[in-house]
């Protein structure tokens, strides 16, 4: 696994035109990405930088389901996830998905559900480091490893 | 019989230590390893709120461990963004 | 209006990495890029290639009506839209829009919201060429230059 | 007074020309200037379909030109991809 696996985490810095690559096929007419980066604040707080953790392989594995649900609900032409561990300054990216579809539609929705689901299933852990502090994030509502995933058709 | 315990993140500071081994009855299940588990490293939250994965996958509370698990604990997840 | 521009339309190949670049930004938890590429394919009809034609500067004035709506409707970091004109081959990209914000719900709307509405009310134009034939591209149905644009929470 | 008639896209490749210069009572509206081009322009689309855009903006059928407007006559747009 290494950074041209459509699924893959590493403690690199992630190549956001990289994993875009991965997706181009000649019958994509829409290549949705996401990238999330390291923002200076939550709420009023001041986040001075972050720290990733992961419990691997299963994180590996739960990525790859992602990646698997998002091919089995939509007709897509391509899909990458790369995730970046470790410590992460304002402004890097933790997280680039791309996903490369026929149609667009097709390409938003599995795009949008890939970041909600990983957050209800891959073991990965954000802590938030501010002035005079530091927080594990994470949230009990979204956390749902053992429910069923949402119906694409809501979105 | 023996099972390995993986604490994760925030409940990896709240338990001081990455792993523990625990002994169990034979035919016990993750709600009970988790229970005990609870009792033993105070600070962890309510045990019906912990979910846990045994080998790499998860598993229901009710999942019967055996000996030789990898029984990891794992917090709400916060990867993404 | 050059490619360091937000709102650019050109006959020159669109650079994506250099588009979402111009939405970053130290308060952004999330970039959501959208880039519409030339497929090989529509419906069983195999496509050569494509011209894109713009009525300017309306075209001009309307993609940045656009991205005020978007700004106007979320609290976004940032967006660019770049659109591209003249003949494309199969792959390359016609459209790219890069939206950054705090939180990613937003970032993901907005994008969508955009290609749904250029479609709406940008006088581009598309021609599909076809072995043995060519047509241009459009739809009454999402054609909507008078009315008001959908209300966002709907997504 | 006297418009410019602009013909883009599909249209254009229908009326043959990109532009014309149209003759017309003063206080005609935009129905009526599309009325009158889609008679000298045949294979236009229903006029009643076709969508206007006056200096740059679009417009509701009942408006009214003034002399030396440029009207765009926009078929449904497909930008994006």
């Amino acid at each position: 696994m290494n950074s041209t696996s459509p699924i893959h985490i590493t403690h690199e810095p992630l190549d956001v035109g990289r994993v875009g690559e991965l997706v181009q096929h000649p019958g994509a007419g829409a290549i949705a990405t996401f990238v999330g980066t390291t923002r200076d604040h939550t709420g009023d707080r001041r986040v001075l930088r972050l720290e990733y953790e992961a419990y691997r392989p299963m994180a590996d594995e739960q990525l790859q389901r992602v990646a698997d649900e998002m091919l089995d609900q939509w007709d897509l032409t391509g899909v990458a996830i790369h995730h970046r561990l470790g410590r992460l300054e304002i402004g890097e990216a933790s997280l680039v998905v791309a996903v490369s579809s026929a149609h667009r539609q097709a390409a938003f929705e599995a795009c949008h559900f890939s970041i909600d689901r990983i957050k209800q299933i891959v073991p990965i852990w954000k802590k938030e480091f501010f002035v005079g502090g530091e927080v594990w994030v994470g949230s009990q509502e979204d956390f749902n490893p053992l429910g069923a995933h949402e119906v694409a058709a809501e979105r | 019989m023996l099972v390995t315990v993986v604490f994760l993140a925030s409940y990896r500071e709240i338990a001081g230590t990455a792993t523990a081994r625990i002994a169990l009855a034979a035919g016990s299940t993750i709600s009970e390893l988790v229970a005990q588990v609870c009792a033993q490293f105070p600070g962890l939250p309510d045990s019906e709120r912990i979910v846990a994965a045994v080998n790499n996958e998860y598993r229901e509370p009710d999942y019967i461990l055996d000996d030789g698990d990898e029984v990891a604990l794992i917090p709400p997840v916060s990867g993404g963004s």
